[in-house]
């Protein structure tokens, strides 16, 4: 018994260290970028002796950044430029004029405008893969899916070819609309979707429910926690698109990657700016992560990898 | 296997709602020139062409507006010159500032894919052989001939501009090469540059250095540019006449033992060109010099500002007693694509003439910014006899318009790329001994010639 | 009964009713569908999509995959020409035919087999590599035991929140010669590493911040996976004498198999698709190849190369390759233990 | 409320490479407010029987009726019917109110007051008005399976249609629901099919059991019918517990000869007549422990309290016996037994058909003004 209980301990000790070891290494680059925004350029880069403490350059860093021609990283108060005024009604319409958007609200934008429409087109496609039968399911299902390997960098150009013919060029919607319909979400969606019970839907069905409202009433909801895992993979899908973005948006509907790497030039780097970026562009996902996270555990797989 | 042009009649657009935009893909089959279709323009293509057009020669008549896509400091020069070619010409010219690679990324796209070019979009020289081929940009020959300033530009600039007569770019700034270095560091070590005149010279020279510091940095991701450099000193040519793959040609093999000897007698450091440790190094005067194009005295005092009044120039190094000290590292076009509409691309041309091909306005990137004119012109005007105070009042400028005249054309081609990925791949080898320079070049040689079908020299 | 019987309405219908009732009384008078037609239904949104936005780039790059790129072009691309359908693509480049010469030119290409290389052998060193540090921080955060588990396991899953971009060029400055890891390393009395300019710690670096930035996520699923394995399972194995590791070994892997393998699954596929950490983490001066991916292979043939076609068969070799491996992966995975 | 009639219905699935017939022509007509059990192993068709009632599944061929009203084309939320689910199928996301209103939600013309009014109704009915705020996944099985039932009554359909909705609960709870539903059935006067696999549970329960075997219906009858006048041997199996005893028996004019040296000379042979072969079947509770019947080997004694059963064999036929608590054979010992012929059955060696059932003066056998309903 003694034996055993000396044993248990020294594996609870290994098994703390193991992971107060693992989140301290996955930390150091997040806290460097944190510590290098408020920093100097000189001062974080220094081989000699570099500093691991904040320092209060934060703020310069950031004007710097936000005085840049090239890059507009988070936006300013904008003009309302068009108004109705009828009394008490009030009605401004040039909505985004309210705010200039920068980098980080155009990538936020975007996320959520694609994260929306994807979670829809995901979860009704997952359902009729899960819970309907109907001619070439299997060639279609798998169709959808080999589609998941295929890398986006080398569809640039066809891609670009189409979106200027649709007249899509330089608009948002087209670095959402190819990957709305996102490979990976129809599967997750399908794995979980074949967990609800044929009874339930049959139960609707009985109390009169159409087959649209079978998926908005009953499946939508009972979905939760998988929609919410969903959301997460397909933010930070679009979060990190790069290159397309690149190619498709002008200046001034930049997203954050492709602002970032505006301060990449022909000649100098520059660092102290992307620290103050990265370390910005961290927070919403870092947010959005926290906020979901319970149900990125529970939902990811509720029934993912059956089968 | 070529598919018949639009020609055969019976052969129809389906107009059906679904097809409809896909056989629109390059403008509707029948009306001709795509440029004039819906599918080619940009958003500037407005071709609108009420402005108030000053324009003296003749030709189509110009948009309003055009767009012209540059990167980092050569953005900023062209945007100097934005307002008094409005104030002049009327229009509006919209200067995009895009990160150099990334903009290269997204001109290419409008190339490929035949649509949402600019105006007019800078190219550098070494890129300008294969973007050329691709036979997305504009012939200008016309409009050059009219204007009558092709002859005003240092000749060596034309060669990769230019295809089966066509012209496709117009020159804008070109890299006399200069070797700069830390007077003081050269003072202490009692080591004189301007004596030096061969490389060898320079080597034994650099001996009199102390261990940890360095005459010079030799970056083993980038031999391809000093090769290139020196290669053209020699007047070497990576392709003959008739396309044949040369660079193991004796002007190489002299090119490459040169390299190798930089690296054995220990005289160079090894630091990735554009790091900061490379930057750091020439600040703390670890590396004494650096072999560039004139623009690079820009970057220097930008970056190292405080190094400012420690820093001279001289002409590079010969590769052998009595050769010449010209070369060209760098240097930048001003291009239109094809897909432009006539409109637009001739807003954006008189843009370009405007700018490029006056004196004046060269001059005025060039002191601002330091963008050295490829426009020989204006290498008589007293700007490039001012001392420069970075360089301790030397009056480097006037260097480097004698020297700009004097470089030798270069044959850059669509397989550049390739050389620069064989070159550097067997330098490696070079240097670390594992191939004689002879092998490295040959090996070089044979690696482009199989990769892209052509012959060795 | 008692439910009421009476027929008149209790209360006025409120505006919801209403509308309730107009949805009821439009959908009574929408034709049914049956049920492979409210497949097709839920289904046409993801169709229409994916035919307009991938079909077209799918094919086309299919289509190229036979052609030698000579430049732009604008004459007749494609034509179909059927009784009853006549359609016209208007060419958009100049092609020369080539049959499968595109196909057949990539065994002698040295680059592409680098490409290759660097990519399997990155494939081989990372995916192993996440996914047991995964498993194993699974694993740790299972215990029962281990306190603040909510706080380690954010911590751990955090740096998927980092842009890509950015995290990228952190990683290379913090690689670099002078940089912080190495910095540390000396300051324990370690030598430094060549992170960036070594052709094997170059591709380490990048294995290294790919894992970095994905273990966490990985590790989130596997921990699904670990609760949802019953607990009798244990017990039962505990009754049964099983060691911590043999309990590992005969419950906890068996029962986590499908979640390990989709995990294997979508990380292979996600290492073949790297990009951009090369691309950004190669231009800090390693040596010219030694990281290249397939992917930045494909992207340089196509866009610094223009060689289109042989980049658009590239295209699909690398399709078909991540295809056969992940049903082999589905299989290897799935037939042991069916 | 109506009855509900089912004209040659069958059911054919394809799945993969395999082609089934679910349910095979069956004709079955259900009176007005009458409660009618389906029963059958698994398998058997009768959960098959009911969907397509239900209208969850298309029929192949034949016509669903409900009173004149032909309901064969109509989808499930057009029928006017309410199911009860063997999971009850309760909407984890809302709580019972919304559970048990959603179907007047979906589908009625009344406003949400009148809709909340019926649910509150309902919930009183079935003693749930506590748990109107709570979600199924904080309540017992029995409330859940009251809330299920809530969902079906407020409704008001033409029908209940019930698959095995007592299978989940635990035995007494079991007992008790049944007698609560069958009461709830026999005052809210709806026509109920009721699917289950429980023999007992349909004997209870059922005004009539319609037994199905192999997609077949096999007889349809109130419970005593189908005990004392089964059509055949797997309709006598089925019913009854523990299973009737059978075996084959050769015949010789009057006198059967079973396994073991089983013999026995029937009074009245007219039913063997002309037979070389028969089946015999004896309930085990027509069977008596007797000092001069046949004899038998006991192997297991399974001592009920109120009675025993008494596992033994008879040459290599295994019989069962339900005797009085007094007799107590062990294990090994050799005991006989007698019984009426009038409780024998007889069945047709090959197809199973009953040549003779019970004749013995048991409750008399309810006169049915229409022909029973008996598919082959």
């Amino acid at each position: 018994m003694r034996e055993e209980t000396r044993r248990e301990a020294v594996w609870q000790f290994l098994t703390y260290a193991f992971v107060l070891l693992g989140a301290v290494v996955t930390m150091v680059p997040l806290y460097w970028i944190a510590v290098a925004s408020t920093l100097k350029e000189s001062e974080f880069l220094s081989s000699t002796s570099p500093r691991l403490l904040p320092g209060d350059s934060f703020l310069a860093n950031f004007e710097s950044l936000q005085a840049r021609q090239n890059v507009q990283f988070v936006g300013h108060p904008g003009e309302m430029t068009q108004y109705i005024d009828l009394g008490p009604f009030y009605f401004a319409y040039d909505f985004w004029h309210l705010w200039d958007m920068g980098a980080m609200e155009s990538s936020i934008f975007v996320a959520v405008v694609y994260t929306a429409l994807s979670l829809l087109l995901c979860s009704m496609a997952g359902f009729a893969f899960a819970k309907y039968e109907f001619r070439f399911k299997k060639p279609i299902f798998y169709a959808i899916l080999a589609t998941l390997i295929l890398p986006i960098q080398l569809l640039v150009i066809p891609l670009f070819l189409l979106m200027s013919q649709l007249g899509l060029t330089n608009n948002y919607w087209a670095i959402i609309l190819p990957w709305a319909a996102n490979p990976l979400g129809i599967f997750l969606m399908r794995q979980n979707m074949r967990s609800i019970p044929d009874a339930l839907l049959e139960s609707a069905r009985m109390d009169g429910a159409t087959e649209f409202q079978l998926y908005y009433k009953i499946a939508l909801p009972t979905m939760k926690s998988s929609l919410a895992a969903l959301a997460i993979i397909l933010f930070l899908f679009q979060w990190n698109l790069f290159l397309f973005p690149l190619v498709i948006l002008d200046q001034g509907k930049y997203t954050i990657p492709v602002a970032i790497n505006q301060l990449v030039g022909a000649q100098r780097v520059y660092y102290d700016q992307i620290m103050v970026a990265a370390a910005l562009s961290v927070i919403p996902v870092f947010l959005l992560f926290l906020f979901l996270q319970k149900q990125f555990v529970s939902g990811i797989l509720a029934g993912a990898v059956k089968e | 296997m070529r598919k018949p042009t639009n020609k055969t009649g019976r052969r129809r657009v389906l107009k059906g709602a679904g097809l409809a935009g896909l056989a629109g893909l390059a403008g509707c089959v029948g009306t001709g020139d795509p440029a004039q279709s819906d599918g080619g323009g940009t958003s500037e293509s407005g071709g609108d062409s009420s402005g108030g057009s000053t324009s003296t020669t003749s030709g189509p008549a110009m948009a309003q507006s055009a767009e012209v896509w540059g990167w980092d400091v050569a953005a900023k020069s062209l945007d100097l010159i934005d307002e008094p070619y409005e104030e002049e010409h009327g229009g509006d010219i919209t200067i995009t500032q895009i990160g150099r690679a990334d903009m290269k990324d997204k001109f290419k796209s409008t190339l490929l894919s035949g649509s949402g070019a600019p105006g007019a979009a800078m190219m550098e020289s070494v890129d300008a052989a294969s973007w050329v081929d691709t036979g997305g940009l504009r012939d200008i020959s016309d409009w050059l001939a009219e204007a009558g300033i092709k002859d005003e530009f240092v000749s060596g600039k034309w060669g990769p501009l230019e295809k089966d007569g066509g012209t496709y770019a117009l020159p804008w700034d070109i890299g006399p090469v200069g070797t700069f270095y830390r007077r003081d560091v050269m003072a202490e070590h009692d080591i004189d540059p301007t004596s030096v005149e061969t490389w060898d010279q320079y080597i034994e020279e650099g001996k009199k250095l102390p261990d940890g510091q360095y005459l010079l940095n030799l970056p083993s991701n980038d031999y391809d540019g000093l090769w290139r450099m020196m290669f053209r000193q020699l007047g070497g040519q990576p392709f003959t006449s008739n396309g044949a793959v040369n660079i193991n040609s004796d002007k190489s093999l002299q090119v490459a033992r040169i390299l190798k000897r930089l690296r054995d007698s220990g005289v160079a450091n090894d630091l990735a060109s554009w790091s900061s440790a490379w930057f750091t190094a020439f600040g703390e005067g670890t590396t004494a010099s650096l072999t560039a194009g004139a623009w690079i005295e820009g970057t220097l005092k930008a970056e190292l500002g405080d190094t400012a009044g420690k820093w001279g120039a001289i002409k590079p190094p010969a590769i052998e007693s009595g050769g010449s000290r010209a070369t060209n590292w760098g240097g930048s076009n001003v291009t239109i694509a094809k897909q432009v509409d006539d409109q637009t691309a001739r807003r954006a041309w008189d843009y370009m003439a405007y700018t490029l091909g006056s004196k004046e306005h060269q001059l005025t990137m060039y002191e601002e910014y330091g963008i050295f004119p490829a426009l020989e012109s204006a290498y008589e005007s007293d700007a490039f006899d001012q001392g420069s105070e970075f360089l301790d009042g030397q009056e480097a400028g006037r260097m480097f318009a004698e020297v700009a005249p004097e470089i030798a054309p270069y044959r850059y081609t669509v397989d550049t790329p390739e050389v620069t990925k064989a070159i550097n791949t067997h330098f490696r080898d070079m240097m670390t001994g594992n191939k004689t320079p002879k092998e490295a070049i040959d090996a070089a040689a044979k690696q482009v010639a199989d990769r892209t079908g052509r012959d060795l020299a | 009964m008692a439910a009421p019987t009476s027929n008149e309405p209790l209360s006025d219908p409120t505006v919801r009713d209403r509308a309730r009732f107009f949805r009821q009384a439009l959908s009574r008078r929408l034709p049914g569908l049956g049920e492979s037609g409210v497949g097709y239904v839920f289904l046409l949104p993801t169709f229409l999509l994916f035919t307009l936005f991938l079909g077209f780039p799918i094919l086309y790059t299919f289509y190229l995959s036979f052609f030698r790129f000579e430049g732009v072009s604008d004459e007749t691309l494609l034509w179909i020409d059927l009784p009853g359908f006549e359609f016209q693509l208007t060419r958009i480049a100049e092609l020369e035919f080539v049959g499968l010469q595109n196909y057949t030119a990539m065994f002698t290409d040295t680059l592409f087999l680098q490409a290759s290389f660097n990519t399997l052998f990155i494939l081989l060193v990372q995916v192993p590599l996440m996914v047991g540090l995964a498993l194993l921080f699974a694993v740790a955060l299972n215990a029962s035991f281990v306190k603040f588990r909510g706080v380690f396991r954010t911590v751990l899953a955090l740096p998927v929140s980092a842009n890509l971009v950015a995290y990228s060029t952190v990683f290379l400055l913090l690689m670099q010669e002078s940089g912080l890891v190495n910095y540390l390393l000396t300051s324990v009395g370690l030598p430094a590493i060549p992170w960036l300019s070594s052709s094997f710690w170059s591709r380490m670096t990048i294995v290294g911040a790919v894992t970095w930035r994905w273990t966490g996520y990985n590790m989130i699923i596997l921990l699904a996976g670990l609760q949802n394995i019953p607990q009798q399972l244990y017990e039962a194995a505990e009754i049964d004498g099983a060691s911590r590791i043999e309990k590992f070994r005969y419950v906890t892997v068996p029962q986590l198999r499908p979640v390990l393998l989709f995990v294997f699954v979508t990380s292979t596929i996600g290492t073949f698709k790297l990009f951009s950490e090369p691309v950004i983490i190669n231009s800090g001066g390693a040596p010219l190849d030694s990281t290249i991916t397939i992917v930045q292979y494909i992207y340089q043939t196509a866009f610094i190369d223009f060689r289109l076609g042989y980049a658009s068969a590239l295209t699909y070799v690398l399709i078909f390759v991540v295809s056969l491996l992940s049903a082999a992966q589905l299989r290897i995975g799935g037939s042991a233990d069916a | 409320m109506s009855g509900i009639t089912l004209q040659t219905v069958r059911k054919e699935f394809e799945t993969g490479d395999e082609h089934v017939v679910a349910v095979d022509d069956v004709d079955l007509e259900i009176r007005d407010g009458e409660f009618l059990v389906l029963v059958g192993p698994s398998g058997c068709g009768k959960t098959t029987t009911l969907r397509c009632i239900a209208g969850l599944e298309d029929v192949t061929d034949g016509t669903i009726a409900f009173g004149d009203d032909d309901v064969t084309d109509l989808r499930a939320r057009e029928r006017d019917v309410a199911m009860v689910f063997q999971n009850y199928a309760l909407y984890p996301h809302m709580n019972v109110r919304e559970n048990i209103g959603m179907g007047l939600k979906l589908s009625s013309s009344m406003t949400s007051a009148e809709i909340d009014a019926k649910v509150q109704d309902v919930a009183e009915l079935l003693g749930i008005e506590d748990l109107l705020g709570q979600k199924p996944k904080e309540l017992s099985g029995g409330q859940q399976q009251r809330v299920a039932l809530g969902r079906a009554i407020v409704r008001d359909p033409a029908a209940f249609l019930m698959d095995e909705p007592l299978s989940n609960l635990d035995a007494k709870l079991r007992a008790q629901m049944r007698t609560e539903l069958q009461t709830l059935q026999h005052d809210l006067d709806v026509t109920t099919v009721y699917v289950t696999h429980d023999q007992t549970e349909a004997m209870a329960m059922g005004d009539r059991i319609a037994i199905m075997n192999g997609g077949e219906l096999q007889q349809v009858g109130t419970a005593e019918e189908v005990y004392r006048s089964p059509v055949n041997e797997f309709v006598a199996d089925f019913i009854g517990s523990p299973s009737i005893n059978t075996f084959d028996a050769t015949v010789e004019g009057a006198t059967l000869h079973g396994p073991g040296g089983f013999e026995y000379t029937l009074s009245d042979p007219s039913p063997v007549e002309g037979r070389d072969r028969v089946r015999v079947g004896i309930r085990p509770e027509d069977m008596t422990l007797v000092d001069d019947g046949v004899a038998i080997d006991t192997t297991v004694l399974e001592p009920m309290g109120n009675e025993n059963f008494l596992y033994a064999t008879m040459g290599d036929q295994e019989l069962t016996l339900r005797v009085v608590p007094s007799a107590r054979p062990s294990p090994g010992d050799t005991v006989e037994f007698a019984f009426d012929e009038d409780a024998l059955y007889l069945f047709d060696a090959n197809s199973g058909a009953a040549l003779k059932t019970k004749t013995d003066a048991g409750a008399p056998l309810v006169e049915e003004p229409e022909e029973p309903e008996v598919a082959e």
